[in-house]
């Protein structure tokens, strides 16, 4: 045995572990490197980079074919070898030309130094001689002296310079005249395939077979692990955003979005059938490329469809399923799982469109987002804001009629079959449905509910007002009021009896007002004559407007539609009122307001009605009746709803969803509470007052994913406030006139801002049944029948017209059945439309005349002659003053006595020059090509000068007012509020 | 007065200073016994006793205070970050004439046989409670009020906030790297800024390893050890601080020279007409054009570089410094030339600029690669 | 009054000598024996060392003036953010709002200082000799740290953030950026490549790494102020102590043997 | 032990305590290595959060022959110049003191409000106290065709760096 050193251990075994140990940490290392190195993304991006690579060299290839196949190309390289043969032949001196040009250049650049030395000389002693006399400091004169001799130094060597250089060019020019042809075709040659050699570039980094053999082995070694910070093929691509925020509740910070890093073909328009992650963006026009709205480095990809934009693997960037089939396939693919951390998760792809309200919550509808809009008219519709805070709808009207004379319009019977079910009277009434829920349709509820409704109708009705009924006209042609109703324009905002068709922005225009079914059940025919005639009489805040029907009419139609009663809704019989429940339920009321002893007297002494109408209140208060409906005793009454202002990023956790199985996503919870807005009361013990209370709208799947949408963008604007449009007193009145054109639904008659004029299709009948046109005939004349599309009408009528128009509307188009309603507007909802009206043309407000319209007499006699039927021929469609063109009302036109008072005279001009750039699909004429302007009009008139002919002509037009003595003159001040 | 100034600010430019301060330098700190003797037949050792002390004093600080009354030089000498510049040339120059005035004195007493002072100090042992702690401590609370003063009757600078788009003229690196900065004027920055940098450390951390004279460990002297004391003060005072200095004080706008009484004017033009070797050799010398070839165009830079770093040695181990390299060896000397030659390269590379013009001596801005 | 309090447990458990006046030869011995701080010295030293003008004191003071940098950039952090959106302000606030705001005029000077005592010291290690045999270890340690004591002033240049800072940062990273190889305007860069791929760019230098960017922007203030703050001090206190003790082991200062 | 080892046995054992021992340390030593790498690894960030210095500026096609476009003059400042054979990128600071000039069409040339250097299309200065041509930036065609700008990397006449092939783009 060697004599080892003493130690405690065993060395050699200390060595073994040592090792060992060591071994294990140094896998350790490895497996650091490895986990580092092992990301999804790159995975993606070599899978794309495998795709570019392969479009690269199919387009390469069809590039290159094309090239060879092209003549021009062709013959240019041909020509090109000519040309290189002729330039040996050609320049046989060319040799020694480049010799003298080395020669020559060196000689140049001899002079060059040498003048360059001096010139630096100079300038130091220019700045000597410069300082010395303006700092008097030195010898002034020995410095100029110094300066003057070295600057004719510098000119002489400049000169030098310049004649060395006159050679050198001379020579230069000499080889460039030589080889200029073969410069020129070169020239030509690099245009013509700059496309080819750009892919052949870009071939040239990412196809291996492109690459020299080097390079690929550099190409590999680029993206291995530690040596990937240098130069690698994969990396994470980012873009960081100034204007839009995150948002860290004590802060907001700079956007950051990664997306791209795994989304690489989004911008391309080549990967629109590849499948995701790398399918292109659906919509490049409006999104991401450079020249679009909202191109990516300006706003990233997470503002529009949330989700955590720093990540860059599946998990951490808060993907969302759109459906549950999307989300098996995930779980099993991605083992995908809710992000419980992150309160934004993206928008699951059918809500998507939610992205948009956050910045553009002023100015809806929003064009582009069809979904979003159809959500934001539904709840615009169903009145959600009565009993939900939504600022945008702040000040909005209620939803609902007035109740407050109720008991001169129906019976208690019928108000109490109609609170009831609603959907049993109107199968799509907008009246949602508070009974026989999911959460009060048991047998106990039931027979509450009957009480309940007792309770309420009583109140109601006690509380109704007078309201005068004078006797309606005894002769009434129910025919005629059919009549009157499809022409008349009743149905852009009513309908009679609705179709099953899916719910779009236009049919909802048509529901503005209740379908006008069973009214025969509903009320009696006399109050509706009254409420025909003057529908404020009955309810000052009424949406209807008047259509200044004659007495004769309104009966007519009174009749016809107090004709029409609902026999299987009037035979349901209203159970009797039950005292006990009555009793039980008024103590209840009464005990939450007091101890039972004194509750218990104080019903004692209350009678039967007494009781009914306490409890009616209560009841009312607690549904939330008066949200929607003017009921008295109820004013200024807090709504009872959640405010959903910023609902969409309310954080998650807020929502109770009960013992209901569904996801736990926003969406989905709100899908569930319109779906069935009682669910979440499911096996809750709950008294009849804790329960919840918001009512069925029965909305179709489709309906609510569009509310969904809307709820989901409705949240604050802090991360995006500076990137949103600028509330310039311009956009507020749009903002303002958009809010009125929808409370008031001019687009269910008038086509503006590219949508509307919803009542077509009923004019399309009306022709068909009454006219007896063809359907196909109908439709395309139907234009000319219905109410005048508004686009561009800023920019033609005169605020002041439309201020007299708006409020007392005097036929224009004679030749058309619709009316243009009365409404009785408040002053500042008449400037409010006035103003939007310009500002959305980007017109002046207040208009002034700056336009002289006094022509000479030669001037006149021009523009008759060419008003006449011997040039244009105007009067042939338009009516002057009461004379009517001849032909059918289908090619009528406005009336020329109004112009003056009616028409911006700039407008004239421009709507002369081409009428169908104003107005697509407009009737009127193109008189002036404006493809060939100058010679489009008349050569033997005012010189054949097309300007003057149409300014003459305008100038003609607007002194055909009606009564040319009396008409005013031009100075029309637009109102002021 | 102001022809003085004139003077001064003609004398300051660095090819005149730097080369009088180099003529001068081998004389006042002799590296060999020839040098040595001359020293002190000049007398230029008197420097080292106390009149020279206070000659050096009154030089010095009546030249700064003399320099106070010119507003140029106020401001630059003022300027909060160069006063502790100003503090550092007056302390070196307190403290050379402290060591050399020790040196001198310990010196005559070997020569006397009597062995340094501190030989004799040493033989006494003290404790260190009181005699040392007390000190420190004592020296802790005059500099902790030194700085207070400082910090209380000098702001510390702050100027406006960060511009990436627009840089002040002259954007100067930290005053201790203005060395290095002041080495760009001459050479490419990787020489300059790198090579230099670590040649520095290298050097320094080698020279327990090159000086091996087993003398003058401990104690304060110069006959002993000449030559080491020397190169080092060669380096540290001519090559360092000196650039320092001029870095700091005498360079303004476009790190054009301005003397220290003269004012810095952004429009100052100076006379820059470089040319490298290359050119020189080919086109004013022979009128030819540049060889397309790099290495044929550089040949005769790298030529120069050879012979400079590789027969230079040789011929210098066989001559001047026969003896060191008897004492060191062919490794150690190898190192020592190498560094020594690479500090030499500094002021002949100055030269070569002022009197030549010459830019680079090697100059392929192809592989940025400029000597 | 006093020395009664000297008499205390109290008194006894911190200061081990207990309440004998520091008088005699072998109480005052106790004083360094028992003083963890004072370890630093050895008990008895040679006359020559405790004189100022061998000695210059210059080390001591580096030690010095390096603990007060400590003390006023722990203080200083408190109030200091290293984003390029609140640096600026914050060291105005310094200046203006900050309690006792000298305290960035003390960092600063001192920080100028140490340099220059740093400086000093090597001198004067140098001129004495006592680089030699047995100290030529701990003379490398010394060029070590003169080297951190000047890259602690240069991190800490560029944290006021102000023009001054950054373009003294600039000019001086600038030189980095020729690094030969591994800097991209270095003589050689253009060979560290591969075929047509290149490694050596400016995302990708010795200049970067020390920027933490392609110019002198928000990563470069956060990694020099954590190599100041930080990384630095920690590295320079490493060196400090193996220098501190090789003093010691090398037999205490130098001198003539 | 009583038996005594065969020899061979020994130096068996020796052998693996070798073995043992240079495994040990060499793994130990990759350990430190791993380290160093790692640690200078993580100093080279993914990602950068600094602001572009590059931006597209759209097609060749887009700037007609002899224009002096000023599209990108105030978001990025640049001038595009296009001339007979190529187009390049000129910088808008004035090589005196920095400030911006302005483009003359008339004129055919850039004229600096401050102190009245004037410069024409191609950058080159020929009247007033400005020292230097204009900078040019560095220009290339992207993959897409598409003129990309880098302005962290200029081209200066005097250094004679516009003959430099970034400096332009042939068209």
């Amino acid at each position: 045995m060697s004599k080892k050193p003493e130690s405690h251990y065993n060395l050699d075994k200390l060595h073994m572990i040592f090792a060992i140990a060591a071994l294990i940490m140094l896998a350790a290392f490895g497996g650091l490197f490895m986990k580092d190195y092992d990301r999804s993304w790159k995975d993606y991006q070599r899978d794309f980079n495998g795709y570019e690579m392969e479009k690269t060299r199919v387009k390469h290839d069809s590039e290159y074919n094309a090239l060879k196949n092209n003549k021009e190309y062709t013959t240019l390289l041909s020509e090109i070898e000519k040309a290189e043969k002729e330039l040996s032949s050609n320049c046989s001196d060319m040799a020694d030309l480049e010799n003298e040009i080395v020669q020559l250049n060196t000689e140049y650049d001899l002079i060059n130094q040498k003048a360059k030395f001096t010139n630096a000389e100079v300038d130091a002693a220019k700045y000597q001689f410069e300082t010395a006399v303006g700092h008097h400091q030195g010898d002034a004169a020995a410095t100029k002296t110094t300066f003057y001799n070295l600057k004719n130094k510098g000119d002489a060597l400049k000169n030098d310079l310049e004649t060395a250089k006159i050679k050198l060019d001379d020579k230069v020019a000499a080889k460039k005249n030589c080889t200029a042809k073969l410069d020129d075709l070169n020239r030509k040659k690099r245009n013509l395939s700059t496309k080819e050699t750009l892919l052949l570039r870009k071939l040239k980094t990412i196809d291996p077979e492109q690459m020299s053999f080097i390079t690929r082995i550099g190409n590999i070694i680029r993206d291995l692990p530690v040596i990937d910070m240098s130069n690698p093929t994969v990396k994470i691509k980012q873009v960081v955003l100034k204007d839009i925020t995150d948002d860290r509740i004590l802060t907001q910070v700079p956007k950051v979005d990664r997306c791209m890093t795994c989304h690489l073909g989004i911008d391309d328009p080549g990967y629109a059938t590849f499948q995701q992650p790398f399918k292109t963006h659906p919509n490049l026009e409006l999104y991401l490329s450079n020249d679009s709205e909202h191109p990516v480095e300006e706003f990233g990809c997470t503002v529009c469809h949330s989700g955590r934009g720093r990540g860059t693997s599946f998990n951490t960037t808060s993907h969302a399923p759109s459906s549950e089939k999307q989300k098996e396939e995930w779980e099993e693919k991605y083992d995908w799982k809710v992000d419980h951390h992150w309160e934004e998760p993206m928008l699951p792809i059918q809500n998507a469109q939610a992205g948009c309200f956050k910045c553009h919550s002023e100015q809806t509808p929003i064009k582009g987002a069809e979904k979003l809009n159809l959500g934001l008219q539904i709840i615009e519709k169903a009145g959600c804001y009565g009993c939900h805070d939504i600022k945008k709808y702040k000040d909005w009207p209620k939803a609902g009629p007035d109740l407050t004379k109720i008991a001169s319009k129906t019976s208690k019977e019928w108000s109490y079959k109609w609170i009831q079910d609603p959907h049993k009277f109107r199968k799509n009434t907008w009246m949602p449905a508070f009974f026989n829920q999911s959460n009060n349709n048991d047998a106990a509820s039931v027979k509450r509910s009957r009480q309940e409704i007792h309770a309420m109708v009583e109140y109601l009705f006690k509380n109704s007002e007078a309201f005068k009924l004078k006797n309606i006209p005894f002769k009434r042609e129910p025919k005629n009021g059919e009549k009157l109703v499809s022409s008349l324009g009743c149905l852009a905002c009513h309908q009679i009896d609705p179709k099953d068709t899916p719910t779009t922005r236009d049919s909802l225009r048509q529901q503005h007002g209740p379908n006008l079914l069973g009214l025969g059940s509903k009320t009696s025919k006399v109050w509706l004559f009254h409420w025909l005639k003057d529908p404020k009489r009955y309810h000052p805040e009424t949406r209807m407007p008047s259509l200044r029907l004659t007495d004769q009419e309104a009966a007519d139609i009174a009749e016809f539609l107090g004709n029409d009663s609902k026999k299987d809704f009037d035979k349901t019989l209203v159970p009797p009122v039950d005292k006990t429940v009555i009793n039980e339920m008024t103590f209840d009321f009464l005990h939450k307001m007091e101890p039972a002893p004194t509750a218990k007297a104080k019903l004692a002494k209350m009678s039967l009605n007494e009781k009914l109408v306490y409890s009616g209140k209560k009841l009312i208060s607690q549904y939330g009746c008066y949200a929607c409906h003017d009921i008295t005793g109820f004013d200024g009454a807090k709504p009872i709803g959640t405010a959903l202002t910023e609902e969409g990023e309310k954080s998650l956790h807020k929502f109770d969803f009960g013992f209901v199985h569904i996801d736990h996503s926003k969406h989905a919870w709100f899908d569930q509470k319109l779906k069935d807005p009682r669910s979440f009361d499911k096996d809750k013990v709950k008294t009849a007052h804790d329960k919840l209370v918001m009512p069925n709208f029965e909305l179709s799947e489709e309906e609510r994913e569009a509310v969904v949408t809307a709820l989901l963008g409705f949240v604050s604007e802090r991360t995006v406030k500076n990137k949103k449009k600028a509330r310039t007193p311009e956009n507020l009145m749009v903002e303002k006139g958009q809010t009125l054109v929808r409370q008031l639904n001019c687009k269910g008659c008038h086509i503006m801002e590219d949508e509307g004029g919803s009542i077509q299709q009923s004019i399309i009948d009306w022709l068909v049944k009454y006219k007896e046109y063809e359907r196909g005939e109908a439709q395309t004349i139907v234009t000319s029948f219905a109410p005048p599309n508004l686009i561009g009408e800023g920019k033609k009528v005169r605020p002041q017209w439309l201020f007299d128009f708006l409020h007392h509307p005097t036929p224009i188009r004679p030749w058309l059945n619709t009316r243009m309603p009365t409404y009785t507007y408040t002053a500042s909802q008449l400037n409010g439309l006035l103003k939007y009206f310009t500002a959305l043309d980007d017109e002046e407000f207040p208009f002034t005349d700056k336009v002289d319209t006094h022509m000479s007499k030669a001037e006149f006699e021009a523009g008759e002659k060419l008003f006449s039927n011997d040039y244009f021929g105007c009067a042939k469609c338009h009516i002057v003053g009461d004379k009517m063109p001849g032909g059918s009302p289908d090619s009528w036109a406005p009336n020329f006595a109004l112009s003056k008072e009616r028409l911006k005279p700039e407008w004239i001009i421009e709507w002369m020059m081409n009428p169908a750039d104003l107005l697509p699909g407009t009737k009127m004429p193109t008189y002036f090509d404006p493809d060939n302007f100058d010679v489009s009009g008349p050569d033997d008139l005012l010189n054949g000068d097309e300007h003057e002919q149409i300014r003459v002509l305008r100038d003609y037009l607007m002194s055909l007012s009606e009564n040319p003595e009396t008409s005013p003159q031009n100075e029309s001040t637009p109102p002021t509020e | 007065m102001e022809n003085f100034k004139e003077i001064i600010n003609f004398i300051a430019a660095p090819q005149i200073m730097f080369t009088a301060l180099l003529a001068v330098f081998f004389f006042i700190f002799p590296p060999t016994d020839w040098l040595y003797s001359i020293n002190r037949k000049l007398g230029l050792h008197k420097l080292w006793t106390k009149g020279g002390g206070i000659f050096l004093l009154v030089v010095t600080l009546g030249f700064f205070i003399f320099g106070l009354t010119d507003e140029n030089f106020r401001l630059i000498v003022t300027k909060a970050d160069n006063v502790p510049i100003v503090g550092l040339l007056f302390l070196v120059i307190f403290l050379l004439w402290l060591c050399l005035f020790q040196a001198e004195n310990n010196d005559k007493r070997i020569a006397e046989g009597k062995g340094p002072m501190e030989a004799e100090d040493a033989k006494e042992k003290v404790l260190v409670w009181p005699d040392l702690v007390y000190i420190e401590l004592i020296a802790l609370v005059i500099v902790s009020a030194l700085t207070l003063i400082w910090a209380i009757s000098l702001p510390a600078p702050l100027e406006g906030p960060a511009n990436p788009t627009v840089s002040p003229n002259p954007s100067k690196a930290p005053w201790y790297f203005l060395g290095l900065q002041e080495m760009l004027v001459y050479f490419d920055p990787w020489i300059a800024g790198v090579l230099f940098p670590t040649v520095i450390i290298i050097g320094f951390m080698a020279i327990p390893f090159i000086d091996n004279n087993p003398k003058g460990s401990g104690y304060y002297t110069f006959k002993e050890r000449k030559m080491a004391i020397s190169i080092f003060l060669f380096l540290w005072l001519l090559l360092w601080l000196f650039l320092i200095m001029t870095g700091t004080f005498l360079r303004g706008p476009n790190w054009n020279f301005f003397g220290p009484f003269e004012y810095w004017d952004i429009h100052k033009v100076e006379v820059l007409t470089n040319i490298n070797l290359s050119e020189l050799v080919y086109m004013i010398w022979q009128n030819k054009a540049l060889p397309d070839n790099i290495f044929i165009r550089e040949m005769y830079g790298f030529a120069a570089l050879g012979i400079y770093f590789g027969l230079l040695p040789l011929i210098l181990a066989k001559t001047v410094f026969r003896k060191v390299y008897d004492s060191l060896g062919p490794f150690r000397y190898s190192v020592f030339i190498v560094l020594l030659l690479l500090a030499v390269s500094l002021p002949i590379k100055m030269f070569l600029r002022w009197g030549f013009n010459i830019k680079y001596i090697v100059a392929i801005p192809e592989f940025f690669l400029n000597i | 009054m006093l020395e009664k309090f000297k008499q205390t447990q109290f008194y006894r458990a911190i200061f081990r000598t207990g309440g004998a006046p520091i008088a005699t030869h072998k109480q005052r011995i106790l004083v360094t024996l028992n003083n963890v701080f004072l370890h630093l010295h050895p008990v008895r030293i040679p006359k020559h060392a405790v004189k100022i003008k061998y000695t210059w004191c210059m080390g001591g003071l580096s030690f010095f003036v390096f603990l007060v940098l400590t003390v006023t950039g722990i203080l200083l952090m408190f109030y200091y953010r290293p984003t390029i959106e609140y640096a600026y302000g914050d060291v105005i606030d310094m200046k203006e709002q900050v309690p006792l705001g000298l305290m960035r005029e003390i960092h600063r000077w001192n920080a100028h200082l140490m340099v220059i005592t740093v400086w000093l010291h090597m001198f004067r290690v140098f001129m004495t000799g006592s680089y030699k045999p047995p100290r030529e270890f701990n003379w490398m340690v010394g060029v070590v740290l003169l080297i951190l004591t000047m890259l602690l002033s240069f991190t800490g240049y560029l944290l006021p953030w102000d023009q001054l800072a950054i373009w003294a940062i600039t000019v001086g990273s600038n030189m980095a950026g020729a690094t030969p190889m591994v800097g991209a305007a270095g003589p050689g860069s253009s060979l560290l490549a591969i075929g047509d791929v290149n490694f050596v760019h400016s995302a990708s230098d010795a200049r970067f790494v020390m920027l933490g960017g392609r110019f002198v922007g928000e990563g470069a203030l956060l990694r020099f102020y954590v190599l100041h703050c930080i990384a630095l001090p920690f590295v320079i206190m490493i060196f400090m102590i193996v220098h501190f003790w090789r003093i010691r082991k090398d037999g205490g200062i130098s001198g003539p043997t | 032990m009583s038996t005594p080892k065969p020899q061979t046995e020994q130096s068996t054992e020796r052998r693996t305590f070798i073995k043992w021992f240079a495994i040990g340390w060499a793994a130990f030593a990759a350990i430190v290595g791993g380290y160093a790498t790692l640690i200078l690894r993580y100093l080279f960030p993914n990602v950068l959060f600094e602001p572009k210095q590059s931006f597209r500026a759209g097609a060749t096609n887009e700037y007609a022959l002899g224009e002096v476009s000023e599209r990108f003059k105030d978001k990025h400042g640049v001038w595009i110049v296009r001339d007979q054979e190529k187009i390049y990128a000129l910088a808008t600071v004035c090589t005196h003191l920095g400030c911006t000039p302005n483009w003359f069409p008339n004129e055919n040339k850039f004229k600096c409000p401050c102190h009245g250097s004037g410069f024409y299309t191609t950058g080159v200065n020929f009247e007033g106290p400005a020292p230097r041509p204009l900078e040019r930036y560095k220009i290339a065609l992207n993959d897409d065709g598409e003129i990309i700008i880098d302005k962290t990397k200029k081209f200066q006449q005097e250094k004679g760096e516009w003959s430099d092939p970034d400096s332009f783009l042939l068209v």
